[in-house]
């Protein structure tokens, strides 16, 4: 990051002669600094950065909600939240390392490009000192790499894509959000209990990085179970129409079939194959199974009733009783009328956990807030003890397997917990993934 | 020798045969009139000559080559330039401009990437343009956009157009239609002009009128083929064109 | 189109775009537009349709796949940067001809037709690109990722040079020069005026004169010894290259090309910047970029304590209602303010944005330049 | 064998949905000559017709249950649809039909909507050039579309089919197959059979009613039928009401096949644009035949056998086909000379 150019001091001329009546550009104003954004004043900046138009719209509503829970919390307002449950005292309500916070918001649209330019904007112009949010993992390693080059830290917010803290891992970069491999591994126990080891199952999988990875993680945890895999299908992002691919799936021989579908897709492709009867059918004498990898309970309303009795994992639902998903639901619930969703969950830990860092670290500095997230051990945040791995920058906890609830009570209440897996089932070492973290990187400023 | 030379050409649409043995040949400096009945296929056969049309059989030579299997652009870049029924000029684009393109057209060929030396400094091309406006007539609207003007001044226009090219061979088509009384004499005078430079023209028209003031030589086309040939004053006699033309209301 | 120009007038249009270019982050200051990333967007873009404008405005074929040149040298460029050097012109050079090659193969097919026809041909090319780019071609894409930099890149001219990179990933420079913040955006606002100084060179060339005549009457041109195809295929692949050359400023600004730059939404962005702007005029593509850019950028970042503040003035129950209304129209509202922007321009201001500000100068004139005619609209059913 | 019947069904399926999208477009290029890009717009609004009348079927009364607590410490709702305790088991039948009975609410709307816009905006841009009509009727789209989103959110609205065709037939049995081989859902056969119905009634319509023969007159010769002295306008606002009906007829069919969002439309838009060229603008045979040609190719695109020999094939089906057909018939399948070609 380059602030200093030659034309620099013969702007700053300019502006003073042409700056009467309108203030002067905020990068001109700005002193000598340790890392990029430091905070001079009473408050600090954190940047939002939420899909807000396209598909994923209503998540990136609800991610916003919850962060701005969390800045409330942080800055001491409302009942405080999680921050009663958190394992780590560190925060006091008083805002972090003695400033208030503040935040700005930018829309991702869901496209890598209009994602950094949000996240560049809150950088350079907003001086944001940390960036959060997003709803998908193309756009989450995208920004992660420009908050690796630009010098601020980034907290991830709904990604699943193994790449985010595997191959494509970033030093300033955090994922609290679990990953393909790990529902993979937790669903497999599940499966084998509810559906037996002499299965073949017939993948549907959405052609892009996320639904390979996703593929890939399913089948090879089936598979260790006995499972066979009749066919793995790649099918367009936004079909739309997937009855050319459902179709072979009656007559494949398969028993269950895997939806590696995400948002739209998944709504699509879930609600016409229950069309095609296939979720009633039987085959081998056994009752057909579907399967959703990743289920979100936002999406999943899009579904309505053909959701019911599906399995999948999320990294989190409302319906968790431990005290610290309680204390999450009831502040959110308090201040919006309805529960939050899984991504407002992770969207709140991770401004909560990024705060917290900073705190301890006594600085946001990132390669200081970097070190105190590393190897932090926490709980009281929902998802039971948890550890930010230092190798990869990924959260390890346990993970829900759920499934389409028979008879809701609300328009909410879709989904139902079946099994809790716990996190040593779902751990895998990191050099497994690949990619190289890099060193920290606090900016030029 | 002849400029253009048409032997046996033959057109058909479907069922209807338009061009039946076609012979023609248009001396150099003269003017040639064609002329016939609605539907004795004079358009067919202009259009025979400037690529638009291919006849099924025959010979189309001009100064020597065949323009068989030519397109427009090689045709014109070969020294025929056409004047249509309907005006055909750039509307959006001024008087010079629409005059400079046909130069450029004539001194750069049928493609060349002119991109980066201004218009404003091709002042040789300019001048050549203002001269033939002047010729036309239209000077001191060089800088009006085309689309404005009246039918006429566009005809006169597209004249300008073809001159400046100084084509061997211009080709009309009803350089007068559906012109006001005066706007058509003042369109003769200019083809008379033009004529006196030596161009060889090849004219279809109806009017009577313009075809005895210009004509060298008249062709007479009924039913797709030539029924008569000869100079304007022997036309007027001539029986089978009368009858052609049912009667010769026309003439 | 009647531009009166002149030498004179040509000259100080240059030397006021290259003012506005020099001066943009004070300028845009006030309007919360005065940093590196909007700035840098403003120009690439700018360059984007300008080079559009030089096909679309001057030849009238209107190509719906130009995202697919972009997208190509967004790829070009970082390919070079992870196989040749860090080095940004090497980079440019081979992302413009890369444009330029695509859009030489997808022009010689697709101008066979024209009109929708032609439309829906470059559609279909640029589809085609996206939608393997995305799946199947992610060797050479990367996907829904996006093509980007690693540490393990070889990068052969930088080595042979024994130039070094730190421990981080290495970014993009001009002989030392950063290419990010402003330094980026001066580089970006240097080839901008110079691509706007081309374009205007085409414009008021003989070339330029052609291409407006092919617009205009087709089969005039031909029946004047012209051949149209090469000189609609010379411009087309010019705005390729133009685009080609937008998608290496890109990924020179920020190393990453990813697969939804070629979609036709992204066609249909510049298409919608030359229009907004005032097609055919030389500096509303500019504009339009401008515009569209900023309120991508800007009304999308409005929130609710943000209008709060602004709306702080107001008594309590009035500042409520007041952000309510405005909160339909920014922030996540921020695209119903692009449609209807869209919607009113074309309604009031058929040349786009170009025509309102002729129409401001002929009353600063007092309209005496009677002889000024309106762009006739060329329209066939 | 089984598996080509089904790709067969498919295709037909898909080239049924793309066909009355298309319609409607093409209708308005050749009568109108307006590039209409706030098309896809319609068939989005036609589909929030159905999620309208299904929320305002279950319209709920909410009583307080102070016993029970959320999760979030207010007390539970307990919702009951009005309907259902006015009519009983009829309001709930009703619900269940709520997608069938949405197209007596989605024509009115439809053709008041259509009126509107054609009266209220198209109108001024039939002499205008492409770019503006495009720009315009763009905008007007986003317009729409944020209009429905800030109304109904950003997620797909599940819309079932009523529950007697919520299943799927064994159609297998019919052709002597063996049991459970070929099953297709009720719904989309439904749904085929529905666009076969319209398509052919907007045929019978423009070949047998004197208004008909003036409108294909229109697509013919523009300019002559206004010189006849016909009142073009009026007959103008009916076509474009009823290109908006069959868009918006074709939207409300689709919900339970494609749970609707705020924008579907915009997803429609570029294929419906290419299968009106493929089939020549201006031509209603054309847009339904290249329909019919482009779903069933794309079923059959979409085979793992074919996907093997060329991977990503089904992605690029649609695009490599329009190319193909364009180069080879200049004019798409049945299309005039002249017709958007400048």
């Amino acid at each position: 990051m380059t602030r200093r150019t030659i034309t620099r001091r013969d702007l700053l001329k300019t502006s003073a002669v042409l700056g009467a009546g309108f203030a002067a550009p905020m990068i001109f104003t700005r002193g000598a600094m340790a890392y990029t954004n430091e905070p001079k004043g009473a408050t600090v900046t954190f940047g939002f950065n939420v899909p807000q138009t396209g598909a994923y719209a209503d998540e990136g509503a609800d991610e916003l909600r919850a962060y701005q829970l969390a800045v409330k919390h942080i800055n001491g307002e409302g009942d405080g939240g999680m921050l009663a449950t958190f394992s780590s005292k560190a925060l006091k309500g008083n805002g972090v390392n003695g400033k208030k916070v503040a935040y700005v918001t930018g829309d991702t649209q869901t496209k890598s490009d209009a994602a950094r330019a949000s996240a560049k904007r809150m950088i350079e112009k907003d001086g944001a000192v940390m960036i959060t949010g997003g709803s998908s993992s193309g756009v989450a390693i995208a920004v992660q790499g420009l908050c690796q080059e630009a010098g601020v830290i980034f907290m991830a917010g709904l990604t699943h894509s193994n790449d985010t803290t595997g191959k494509d891992k970033r030093a300033n970069g955090f994922r609290h959000f679990f990953n393909t491999e790990m529902s993979g591994a937790a669903l497999a126990p599940v499966l084998k209990n509810a559906f037996g080891t002499d299965r073949v199952a017939y993948h549907l999988t959405a052609d892009y990085t996320w639904g390979w990875s996703q593929e890939g993680s399913i089948k090879k945890y089936t598979e260790q179970l006995g499972w066979k895999t009749a066919a793995a299908v790649r099918t367009p992002l936004g079909a739309g129409d997937f009855s050319q691919y459902i179709t072979p799936v009656l007559n494949s021989g398969a028993d269950v079939l895997v939806l590696n579908h995400y948002g739209k897709d998944m709504v699509n492709s879930l609600t016409q194959a229950v069309q095609f009867g296939l979720r009633d059918k039987q085959v081998n004498g056994k009752d057909f199974a579907i399967v959703v990898p990743l289920y979100s309970r936002l999406m999943a309303q899009g579904a309505g009733e053909n959701v019911k009795g599906i399995f999948g994992s999320t990294n989190w639902h409302w319906s968790l009783q431990d005290e610290g998903s309680k204390a999450f639901v009831k502040s959110f619930g308090k201040e919006y009328g309805f529960p939050p969703s899984q991504a407002a969950h992770t969207c709140y830990c991770q401004a909560i956990l990024y705060a917290d860092a900073c705190q301890r670290a006594g600085t946001f500095m990132p390669s200081e807030v970097g070190k105190a997230l590393e190897g932090f051990k926490f709980d009281g945040l929902g998802n039971g003890p948890t550890e930010y791995r230092a190798a990869d920058h990924q959260c390890f906890k346990d993970v829900l397997v759920v499934k389409g609830k028979e008879k809701p009570t609300s328009k909410f209440d879709v989904l139902e917990v079946v099994e809790v897996t716990p996190r040593s089932q779902v751990e895998y070492p990191a050099e497994m993934l690949g990619g190289e973290l890099g060193p920290f990187n606090n900016g030029t400023a | 020798m002849a400029i253009l030379t048409v032997r046996n050409v033959n057109k058909r649409f479907g069922g209807l045969k338009a061009l039946d043995d076609v012979n023609l040949e248009v001396q150099p400096g003269t003017v040639h009139a064609i002329i016939g009945p609605n539907g004795a296929g004079k358009s067919t056969l202009l259009n025979c000559f400037v690529g638009r049309l291919e006849p099924d059989t025959g010979v189309v030579d001009f100064d020597g080559v065949s323009l068989l299997g030519m397109k427009p652009h090689e045709i014109n870049q070969a020294g025929v330039s056409r004047v249509f029924q309907t005006p055909e000029i750039f509307g959006d684009l001024t008087l010079v401009e629409n005059v400079m393109l046909p130069a450029f057209a004539r001194r750069d060929g049928a493609f060349r990437i002119n991109g980066w030396r201004p218009v404003l400094s091709e002042t040789g091309i300019r001048e050549l343009a203002m001269e033939m406006l002047r010729d036309v007539g239209l000077a001191d609207h060089a800088q009006t956009v085309a689309s404005q003007l009246s039918r006429g001044d566009k005809r006169r226009l597209e004249l300008a157009m073809c001159l400046v090219q100084e084509p061997k061979l211009l080709l009309l088509d009803e350089p007068t239609a559906g012109m006001a009384r005066a706007d058509t004499n003042n369109t003769i005078d200019l083809l008379k002009v033009i004529a006196g430079r030596g161009i060889t023209m090849v004219v279809i028209e109806h009017d009577m009128h313009v075809v005895f003031s210009l004509a060298d030589r008249v062709s007479v086309l009924a039913q797709g083929t030539v029924i008569a040939e000869d100079v304007p004053e022997r036309i007027k006699g001539n029986q089978k064109v009368q009858d052609a033309y049912l009667g010769g209301a026309h003439l | 189109m009647i531009e009166k120009h002149s030498r004179r007038g040509d000259l100080l249009l240059l030397l006021g775009f290259a003012l506005v270019v020099a001066f943009a982050p004070t300028i845009f200051e006030p309007i919360g537009g005065g940093y590196p990333d909007l700035l840098q967007k403003f120009a690439i873009y700018g360059i984007f349709a300008v080079g559009f404008n030089i096909l679309f405005g001057l030849t009238g074929y209107l190509s719906f796949g130009h995202a697919a040149f972009l997208g190509v040298g967004s790829y070009t460029a970082v390919w070079s940067f992870k196989l040749l050097t860090m080095n940004v012109l090497p980079a440019l050079v081979l992302a413009t001809v890369m444009g330029g090659l695509f859009a030489l193969f997808i022009g010689f097919i697709a101008l066979r037709r024209s009109g929708i026809y032609f439309s829906i041909l470059t559609l279909a090319f640029a589809q085609m690109s996206y939608n393997l780019a995305y799946s199947v071609l992610t060797p050479i894409t990367n996907g829904e990722t996006g093509l980007q930099l690693t540490h393990g890149d070889p990068r052969v001219l930088d080595a042979l040079f024994g130039v070094q990179h730190g421990d981080g990933l290495p970014s993009t420079d001009l002989f030392g020069m950063s290419m990010s913040g402003w330094s980026g955006y001066y580089f970006c606002g240097v080839v901008l005026f110079a691509m706007f100084y081309v374009s205007l060179r085409i414009f008021r060339s003989p070339f330029g004169m052609m291409l407006r005549a092919v617009k205009s009457n087709q089969n005039r041109m031909n029946y004047t010894g012209i051949n149209t195809r090469p000189y609609t295929l010379a411009a087309f692949v010019i705005s390729g290259m133009y685009a080609g050359l937008a998608g290496g400023l890109m990924a020179v600004t920020d190393p990453l090309a990813g697969a939804e730059r070629m979609q036709w939404t992204a066609s249909g962005e510049v298409v919608l910047m030359t229009i907004l702007g005032g097609t055919g005029t030389l500096l509303g593509p500019v504009l339009g970029a401008g515009v569209i850019k900023y309120f991508e950028n800007i009304f999308s970042a409005f929130n609710e304590a943000t209008l709060m503040d602004v709306f702080s003035f107001l008594p309590e129950t009035l500042q409520h209602g007041a952000v309510a209304i405005t909160g339909l129209f920014v922030g996540e509202g921020w695209h119903l303010t692009l449609g209807a922007l869209f919607m009113l321009i074309v309604i009031f201001l058929p040349g786009g944005l170009m025509e309102g500000v002729n129409r401001i100068k002929a009353l600063f004139r007092g309209g005496l330049r009677r002889g000024e005619v309106r762009r006739p609209a060329t329209m066939t059913g | 064998m089984d598996a080509f019947v089904l790709q067969i069904l498919n295709g037909l399926d898909k080239g049924g949905a793309y066909a009355l999208i298309a319609l409607g477009l093409t209708l308005v290029f050749g009568t109108l000559g307006v590039v209409n890009f706030a098309h896809g717009a319609l068939f989005m609004l036609g589909a929030f017709c159905a999620v309208t009348l299904q929320k305002l079927l279950s319209l709920e009364k909410v009583t307080e249950d102070p016993t029970q607590l959320t999760a979030w410490g207010t007390p539970m709702e307990i919702r009951t649809p009005y309907i259902e305790t006015w009519l009983g088991d009829l309001g709930t039948t009703l619900i269940d039909y709520s997608v069938p009975v949405s197209i007596l609410l989605a024509i009115p709307v439809m053709l008041v909507v259509g009126v509107v816009m054609e009266r209220g905006l198209i109108k001024h841009f039939y002499k205008r050039p492409h770019a503006e009509q495009i720009l315009v009727t763009f905008g007007l789209a986003i317009v729409l579309q944020e209009v429905v989103k800030s109304f109904f959110g950003a997620n797909p609205i599940p819309q079932p089919a009523p529950e007697i065709v919520a299943g799927s037939a064994d159609i297998g049995l019919l052709l002597g197959m063996d049991p459970g081989t070929v099953v297709y859902p009720w719904w989309r056969m439904v749904y085929l059979l529905f666009s076969a119905v319209v398509i052919g009634l907007v045929f019978a319509f423009l070949q047998f009613t004197t208004f008909g023969m003036v409108v294909r007159a229109g697509m013919a010769d523009r300019e002559t039928v206004g010189l006849l002295g016909i009142d073009i306008d009026r007959r103008f606002t009916i076509v474009f009401g009823l290109a908006a009906v069959v868009a918006g007829m074709a939207g409300v069919m689709y919900t339970p096949i494609l749970s609707p969002d705020y924008h579907m439309g915009m997803d429609f838009l570029v294929l419906s644009f290419v299968v009106v060229v493929v089939g020549g603008m201006g031509s209603l045979g054309g847009a339904v035949a290249a329909g019919f040609l482009l779903g069933i190719l794309q079923s059959f695109a979409s085979m793992n056998e074919v996907k093997t020999i060329l991977p990503g094939i089904d992605q690029i089906i649609i695009y490599l086909v329009a190319v193909a057909i364009l180069l080879i018939r200049p004019r798409g399948l049945m299309g005039r000379r002249g017709v958007m070609e400048s």
